[in-house]
């Protein structure tokens, strides 16, 4: 297996390790993208978005963009060093391409020429590796820190940045595709985080933080006439479900994000629209603390898998929009998605058992839960109530405020409620929040087997034994971890039916990988 | 007199009225069936204690019902219009226009938001008179006749920057605004000071001659109709008792509830022997200077109180009268001077008083409407003080409260558990002085206790007072603006006027001229049953 | 649009709960005592009306376990499942028995509200007797306090409040409680104001009463007219805050079954043309015109006026 | 008058007292939430250290008295911070969203107190009359909805598909004066049915308070209309509880909204106030908390002055 001429068997493990524009130029993204579709896109119209999240208090510096409004602005008006396709694989965006060394210990990419920020200027390597450096050093406040640690060392070679990492990772451009690392401009190797100004597909006009913004294309976008088809964008903050509905309904915008899931089925019946679901890895969890009793005892953290009700969750809460999770936190959709393993149902008997077995006839549990776990996450606590009193388990849901949920709930008191936006790669999301002493390892779940597998994996260039490893570990977190994964759930958005997209979705994020703005037009 | 108004047109025919008050969810009749005939420039006086029906006869008159009130049979004719059949428009269109009222408080009865001028030419302009700069001109030239001062600008005042007295000429003035053939005088002098009445009167009297205008003239008091009217009629309970011109109604009453009206005023309290030389008095006023804010109410005050005497503090309003018995009460503290009670020294602020302090000076107040909680029931009302002083508790309290509404003359089966608003305004008044007995004091002040109620009322509280008196060997300071009652029940009299005692002694010396000026203007101001009497005191007092 | 149709029902409404009121009256002055039927039979329609629908409700929350066809909190269907023989008023979102918990709601809502207004009108009512009695330096800090509480927007403080110590219904209960107390106490310290400058307070003041007595014997029972009418209306605003709570995520505590959440959680129905969160939404607004007719009634009596 | 312009001078000082003492107490609130700005901020991808620095940065680390008298200080000379998320200066951020506030609550004052005005004075006019009972009962109605509720009714029957009106009150793209009122009809119309019932209620109520007054009996025997009676006797009367109750609903339109603003997805002060709140923005909540404050003491005084004005025992003193 030579290092650098390495190609993935599978579809989406394609240009990992090397990425390259295959030729360049018009074609540029022939290989992945939706041919048919494109040759349709029109160009014209102004595309109003209503999005469920956006604050009054977001911020222009990327390493806080935590909402969706502020990731969807960002994919709007800025461009990463790598694109993530609709098919989960690699796309060279601002990156022309790159080489990874045998260890994936040093990472080269070279940067393209030519790309144009809404400024006038162009993308040079200082920008690169200012905007990279942004999350890194001690002061630095942003949420991307902890993924881009990794990184040793950047040095600039002409147009190439080459980086070091700590340790080998095979997927390090997935990091660099991470939405707080847009390649911004940058001056004294500082970017501005006060500035709009970006490389990406539409310039922003206005912005108003927690109400909306309005993007103008930008005529210098390098992509040319093969993406971002629409004049302009609008994007509206509307935080209230109904009333996003009623907007979309009303045609006082095209698409909507987040639909309320209780009546989207009432929704689907309004003429011209079109619901879009996207399953991709989004899940929710109830993560058990632990290293506390009685969340100590597998036997207890087994018997509460067994007595929730998967389907019924996913049928009441998800509204069937979304698949029933197994108790691990890797979707249908991945590479290594173990598909030997069992699938856990509902089984109040199986939960009896499980509770005998730690010497229990019943227990009495309480879970604090807010909605701002996941959206309908007091229901399904509520339902978990109600199903695993058949279990013998007699469960206290404890609604907490939304307002700190984050801060004083989660990670704080012994069995919550989280979601994940999920990760692109496997090893992402195991060492995020499964890994020992990890920031976010939300129930401080510590096993030996599985943290010398992640390591091994991580760097590990045979597919069939990096498979091998991730379908272990999947099956060590589903019987043993400390977090219970009822359901996957589906990015839901609905537009009317002049909207128009490629066959193919991107399911790494809700809205076409936050991208639509650069793929969709009006038909 | 009637004969004056023989051969002039009948303007008002009023046959068989009766009028329905609803009070408990059902509606009983209040007027049994009055009649009334008013000849043109005609002045009725219709007199009777409260709950008569004058009121709501007077505005029958109108074809007008207060709320809660309706016309049940009978007729009504007015210049041969039959006001109950007429329209609610059509007899709108009569009121203020050809039938005004004049209401018994002119101070409440203008509306405080507007000037007297344009609550004047409302009527005229609405009416469609006269135009509204005509209207104000008219006003002025009324106020004029009226002998308000300042009649070119008065009308410009606010209702509460006018004195009562000129309030009450300005309404009659208001009343005339359309020239109407027919006012309703509603008791228009009860709430004024004696001085001021005979202003009113007077003012009244002149207009009505010049326009000669027909009147109806409510009141209680046979002095004033006796100087305003030229037939009486006599009410009694919603019944007419009798009616004749007033000439023969003073002279000649016929009937028995007349006489007794007519008798009211011959009650006096026997002459006290007269204070032992050396006795202390029970409550002493030691040159007492007091006020509010930086205004100097009462100037250098002094009198003395003796155990079984009764003292009238006698003055207009705004004299001084009840300030200093807030300053006995303590419950304002003199700036300078003190109160002494049996020769020791009280304490200025009643919350420093002693409870035994508090018990030995009680008060009974004026308005018994608003001096007893309306939410107690009576074996409160009276039982507390007794329970609070004097330690009564169970049995022993509901006898003591037995006792005293047997004192009071009050049926203590019937009345024990009954609310204030079950009372009538005597009774009420009653259980005021009933509440000061409970706490066997000493020392009682009544301020202006008879004022509000009817003469013959009034009388049987005076005479109560009086036995408890000598019953219990009260001391009683009587503040009052009427100087019949002084007449009938005080000892000693003092007089005030502006804060300070103009004159002061027993009550013989007082009456007896010659007299201080001031005390001379109080006392021939005292309307007199003589028709004449207005008519001569104003002659008198305009030679002088 | 036709207009004509709504009115039609409107006017069929108004009538059949005006026959109500005038069935339940007669029923009620036939069994009751003789006292009681007296003042009974001078009800107006509406507030006869009032007292029925109050007297339902009063059942509804006593006896909803003998009476809901479901429990509070059991799942017995499919969320959002239509009106049908089984479940009469359809499932709401998590297919729990609609009728059920509106039966529940009753006890949980009234009780709720019924707690917080009490709990207020203790508070706002003693410290505003208080505050017009004293007078001087108590008045001037008391209203004073009272101002700057009252300068807080009440949803804004209550949601600052809530987060700091909580969302147990007791703290949500002590929370509205308090807000509501402020303007509980600007009434009653007004009201009280016209009552102390009576002679009846002057005689008490001069026989030497203590201050808690006169508060509570001469002044609060001339006080109660104007207070009992603010009750009216503040119990009925407790559902109304907690509704907005839920709305900002602060309500009661799930399952509980309560009027003002279940409006919340099914609101967005009403966007597609489904009636449902009318359900609870109509709970609350006929007990409030049902209690204000009963209280427009007492405060019509007490006033005297009689036309 | 000067007593008038002393009173004002008065309320004025104590207002600028209830300010201070409002502005202490929202501190210690923010102070006392659980979790501070740097944790919110960040969220769920917060890790200690980025806490800390982010809380080095922001100064976050000072002791509680020394941020607190550190924004007096500024707010005393006129600058109310910047807010700690998005480094904007307060007076901007509130600015544009405090005059949508406005503009929202004169639009819903403006149709609301005369409704509640005539239905009030029509109301009394006929009192126990069918429409009085049937007025009263609809306006308990529309308050005993949830206000969220009565919004998301009135979208549905008047926006929605190929409705009048639209559902949201987009004031994006710089509107004409026209378009603005066009596009918040919807939420000023659910303002207007939330305050008109308490303001019709207490007009109702203090006219027929004043109807046994023997001079409205006066006017009456004068042969006034009963409309004239209301309107000129009795009216003038009962301003001053009436101009209260209308002052509390105003300070309520300014404060009060923050869910018909949700709901409508209007940008005003109330939902600015609720975001800062939950991202412990502390700068900024004072600096709405104050408006919110200074708004309620300056329509109570105005309310107090006009109460004065309308009565002329205090205006002309003897």
């Amino acid at each position: 297996m030579s290092s650098n001429k390495f190609m993935s068997s599978g579809v989406s493990r394609r240009g990992v390790l090397k990425g390259a524009s295959a030729i360049g130029g018009a074609a540029l993204l022939t290989p992945m993208g939706t041919p048919m579709a494109r040759a349709q896109a029109m160009r014209g119209g102004t595309l109003r978005v209503g999005m469920a999240h956006g604050s009054t208090t977001d911020s222009l510096d990327p390493g806080s963009w935590e909402n969706d409004f502020s990731i969807f602005l960002a994919h709007s008006s800025n461009n990463y060093l790598v694109e993530i396709g609709q098919d989960g694989s690699l796309i060279p965006e601002v990156a022309e391409g790159w080489e990874a060394s045998p260890d994936a210990r040093v990472w080269t990419f070279t940067i393209r020429s030519g790309v144009q920020y809404h400024s006038g200027r162009t993308v040079t390597a200082e920008d690169v590796v200012a905007s990279i450096n942004h999350h890194l050093g001690d002061d630095s406040t942003s949420a991307a820190k902890p993924i881009l640690e990794v990184i040793t060392e950047m040095t600039i070679d002409g147009m190439n940045v080459v980086f070091t990492l700590a340790d080998g990772n095979a997927d390090f451009p997935f990091v660099l595709s991470d939405y707080h690392v847009p390649i911004l401009p940058s001056n004294n190797g500082e970017i501005d985080v006060t500035s709009t100004d970006g490389c990406g597909p539409y310039v922003i006009d206005q912005l108003e933080q927690g109400v909306g913004a309005s993007l103008t294309r930008h005529d210098g976008y390098w992509k040319g006439d093969s993406r971002a088809h629409f004049d302009g964008v609008e994007i509206l903050a509307i935080h209230d479900a109904a009333a996003r509905q009623n907007a979309l309904i009303s045609g006082e915008v095209d698409y909507i994000d987040t639909v309320d899931l209780n009546t989207v089925h009432l929704l689907q019946r309004a003429p011209g629209m079109v619901i879009f679901p996207v399953t991709g890895n989004q899940h929710y969890g109830l993560p058990m603390d632990s290293r506390q009793a009685p969340y100590s005892d597998n036997n207890v953290r087994m018997a509460l898998k067994y007595a929730i009700d998967r389907e019924q969750m996913v049928d009441t809460i998800l509204n069937g929009f979304g698949s029933v999770g197994n108790d691990h936190p890797i979707g249908p959709g991945q590479r290594y998605f173990n598909t030997e393993l069992e699938q856990k149902s509902y089984d109040p008997d199986r939960a009896r058992y499980y509770l005998q077995q730690s010497g229990l006839d019943s227990i009495d549990l309480e879970i604090n839960i807010a909605d701002a776990a996941f959206s309908g996450a007091v229901d399904a606590a509520v339902l978990f109530s109600e199903s695993a009193a058949a279990g013998g388990i007699n469960l206290t849901v404890s609604r907490e405020p939304n307002d700190g949920y984050w801060s004083n709930v989660w990670m704080q008191k012994p069995f919550v409620g989280t979601y994940w936006g999920g990760r692109p790669v496997e090893d992402l999301m195991f060492t995020t929040a499964y890994a020992e002493g990890a920031s976010w390892n939300e129930s401080y779940w510590s096993h030996e087997r599985f943290n010398e597998l992640l390591v091994a994996a991580r760097a590990e260039l045979n597919d069939d034994l990096r498979r091998e490893m991730y379908f272990e570990m999947q099956q060590i977190v589903s019987d043993e971890g400390s977090t219970i994964i009822p359901m996957f759930a589906a990015y839901v958005g609905a537009h009317n039916d002049t909207l128009m997209h490629g066959d193919e979705i991107a399911t790494n994020w809700a809205n076409d990988g936050h991208r639509m703005t650069e793929r969709w037009w009006f038909g | 007199m009637t004969d004056e108004f023989a051969d002039k047109d009948v303007l008002l025919t009023i046959k068989d009225l009766r009028i329905e008050g609803r009070s408990d969810e059902t509606w009983n009749e209040i007027v049994h069936g009055v009649d009334i005939t008013l000849r043109k420039g005609e002045v009725l006086g219709l007199i009777g204690e409260s709950g008569a029906g004058k009121s709501t006869v007077g505005l029958a008159a109108m074809g007008f019902t207060r709320d809660g009130c309706r016309i049940s049979d009978g007729t009504i004719d007015f210049d041969g219009i039959d006001l109950r059949a007429a329209s609610a428009g059509d007899r709108r269109a009569l009121m203020g226009k050809r039938i005004a009222y004049v209401a018994q408080s002119a101070a409440a009865s203008f509306n405080p938001s507007h000037k007297l001028i344009d609550q004047y030419s409302e009527a005229p302009v609405q009416h469609g008179v006269m135009g509204k700069s005509e209207a104000e001109s008219d006003a002025t030239d009324l106020y004029r006749r009226m002998q308000l001062p300042d009649p070119d600008n008065i009308g410009f005042r606010y209702p509460h920057q006018v004195s009562g007295g000129q309030l009450q000429r300005a309404m009659t003035a208001m009343a005339m605004a359309c020239r109407p053939d027919l006012i309703i005088f509603d008791e228009p002098t009860t709430a004024l000071d004696v001085t001021t009445q005979i202003e009113v009167l007077a003012a009244i009297r002149n207009i009505v001659e010049e326009f000669d205008t027909a009147a109806i003239y409510i009141t209680h008091d046979l002095a004033v109709v006796a100087q305003m009217a030229d037939r009486i009629k006599v009410l009694l309970k919603g019944d007419e008792v009798e009616e004749s011109d007033t000439a023969s109604m003073l002279s000649d009453p016929q009937e028995d509830y007349t006489k007794s009206l007519w008798a009211v005023r011959s009650y006096a309290r026997p002459e006290q022997p007269p204070v032992a030389a050396g006795e202390t008095p029970v409550v002493s006023v030691r040159n007492v200077t007091a006020g509010y804010g930086s205004i100097d109410v009462l100037k250098d005050v002094n009198f003395d109180i003796y155990a079984k005497r009764t003292v009238a503090v006698v003055g207009e309003s705004g004299s001084g009268k009840s300030t200093t018995a807030r300053v006995i009460t303590g419950l304002l503290p003199p700036r300078k001077g003190e109160i002494l009670f049996d020769g020791q020294t009280l304490p200025s602020d009643y919350r420093k008083r002693s409870r035994d302090q508090l018990r030995q000076a009680q008060m009974i107040y004026q308005m018994a409407d608003t001096a007893l909680n309306p939410k107690l029931r009576l074996r409160e009302l009276i039982g507390r003080p007794a329970q609070m002083y004097l330690g009564l508790q169970g049995k022993a309290l509901t006898e003591r409260i037995r006792q005293l509404l047997d004192l009071i003359e009050l049926e203590p089966d019937e009345y024990i558990d009954r609310l204030p608003s079950e009372l009538s305004g005597g009774q009420k008044q009653r259980i005021g002085i009933a509440r000061a007995l409970a706490a066997e004091p000493k020392f009682i002040i009544c301020d202006e206790v008879t004022s509000a109620l009817d003469q013959l009322v009034a009388e049987g509280i005076l005479r109560l007072l009086d036995k408890l008196q000598n019953e219990f060997d009260l001391a009683y300071m009587f503040i009052t603006h009427d100087l019949a009652t002084v007449r009938s029940i005080a000892d000693e009299v003092v007089v005030m006027k502006e804060g300070k005692v103009v004159a002061q002694g027993p009550k013989l010396e007082m009456f007896q001229p010659p007299h201080d000026p001031y005390t001379e203007l109080l006392l021939s101001s005292v309307p007199e049953m003589d028709p004449n009497w207005l008519s001569d005191l104003l002659k008198a007092r305009g030679e002088a | 649009m036709n207009i004509i149709m709504p009115l039609v029902w409107i006017a069929a409404v108004c009538a059949a709960a005006m026959a109500a009121g005038w069935i339940f009256r007669t029923v009620a002055v036939a069994v009751s005592p003789r006292a009681i039927a007296k003042a009974l039979k001078s009800a107006p329609l509406t507030a006869s009306f009032g007292m029925l629908m109050i007297l339902i409700y009063i059942v509804g929350a006593f006896l909803a376990p003998a009476i809901a066809p479901f429990s509070e909190t059991e799942i017995v269907g499919r969320e959002f499942q239509p009106w049908d023989d089984v479940h009469l008023l359809g499932t709401d979102s998590l297919g729990r028995d609609m009728l059920s918990r509106l039966i529940y709601g009753a006890r949980n809502t009234v009780g709720i509200a019924f707690a917080t207004t009490i709990i207020a009108f203790a508070i706002g009512s003693i410290t505003g007797l208080l505050a017009a009695t004293v007078g001087g330096w108590m008045d001037q800090t008391l209203s004073r306090a009272v101002d700057v509480l009252m300068a807080i927007p009440a949803l804004i403080f209550s949601l600052l409040l809530l987060s700091i110590f909580g969302t147990s219904v007791v703290t949500l209960i002590l929370v509205i409680a308090i807000i509501d107390s402020t303007r509980v106490f600007r009434l009653a310290r007004s009201v009280a104001l016209n009552i102390v400058v009576m002679d009846y307070i002057e005689a008490a003041k001069l026989r030497g009463e203590g201050l808690w007595r006169l508060i509570t014997r001469e002044i609060l029972p001339n006080a109660t007219a104007p207070l009992v009418a603010e009750f009216g209306l503040r119990f009925c605003f407790v559902f109304l805050t907690i509704s907005a709570l839920s709305f900002l995520g602060l309500g009661i505590q799930p399952p509980t079954a309560d009027w003002g959440s279940m409006v919340k959680e099914n609101a967005t129905l009403i966007t597609f043309g489904d009636i449902t969160p009318l359900l609870p939404a109509g709970a609350i607004a006929l007990l409030t015109v049902s209690v204000n007719f009963v209280v427009d009634w007492q405060l019509h009596r007490a006033s005297g006026l009689k036309d | 008058m000067s007593h008038i312009w002393s009173m004002i001078g008065k309320r004025l000082a104590l207002g600028l007292l209830t300010l201070f003492i409002v502005s202490v107490l929202i501190f210690l609130a923010t102070e006392l939430l659980p979790g501070d700005f740097a944790e919110e901020f960040l969220g769920q991808s917060a890790t200690e250290e980025t806490v800390a620095a982010l809380r080095r940065e922001l100064g976050l680390d000072q002791p509680m008295h020394i941020r607190y008298i550190d924004w007096l200080t500024g707010a005393l000379q006129g600058d109310f911070g910047n807010s700690l998320s998005n480094r904007r200066p307060v007076s901007e951020l509130i600015g544009g969203r405090f005059g949508n506030t406005l503009f929202l609550a004169a639009y819903a004052a403006a149709i609301a107190v005369p409704l509640s005005l005539a239905l009030g004075i029509l109301a009394a006019l006929y009192r126990n009359s069918f429409f009085d009972r049937f007025a009263n009962a609809a306006a308990l109605t529309a308050i005993s909805f949830p206000e969220f509720f009565l919004a998301y009714i009135l979208i549905v029957w008047l926006a929605g598909a190929g409705g009048l009106f639209p559902s949201m009150a987009n004031l994006r793209g710089d509107p004409s004066f026209g378009d603005m009122l066009y596009r918040t009809f919807l939420p000023a119309l659910t303002m207007t049915l939330v305050v008109t019932a308490h303001m019709m209620r207490m007009t109702r109520a203090a006219i027929i308070n004043l109807l046994a007054s023997p001079y409205i009996e006066m006017a009456r025997l004068k042969g006034m209309s009963p409309m004239r009676v209301v309107v000129k006797h009795a009216l003038p009367n009962a301003l001053a509880p009436i101009i209260n109750v209308i002052a509390l609903n105003l300070a309520y339109l300014i404060t009060g909204v923050v869910l018909v603003e949700v709901v409508f997805v209007y940008p005003g002060l109330g939902q600015l106030m609720v975001d800062s709140v939950a991202s412990r923005d502390m700068p900024v909540v004072q600096g709405v908390a104050l408006i919110f404050a200074a708004a309620y003491v300056l329509l109570n005084l105005t309310a107090d002055v006009l109460a004065t004005l309308s009565n002329p025992r205090l205006v002309h003193r003897r």
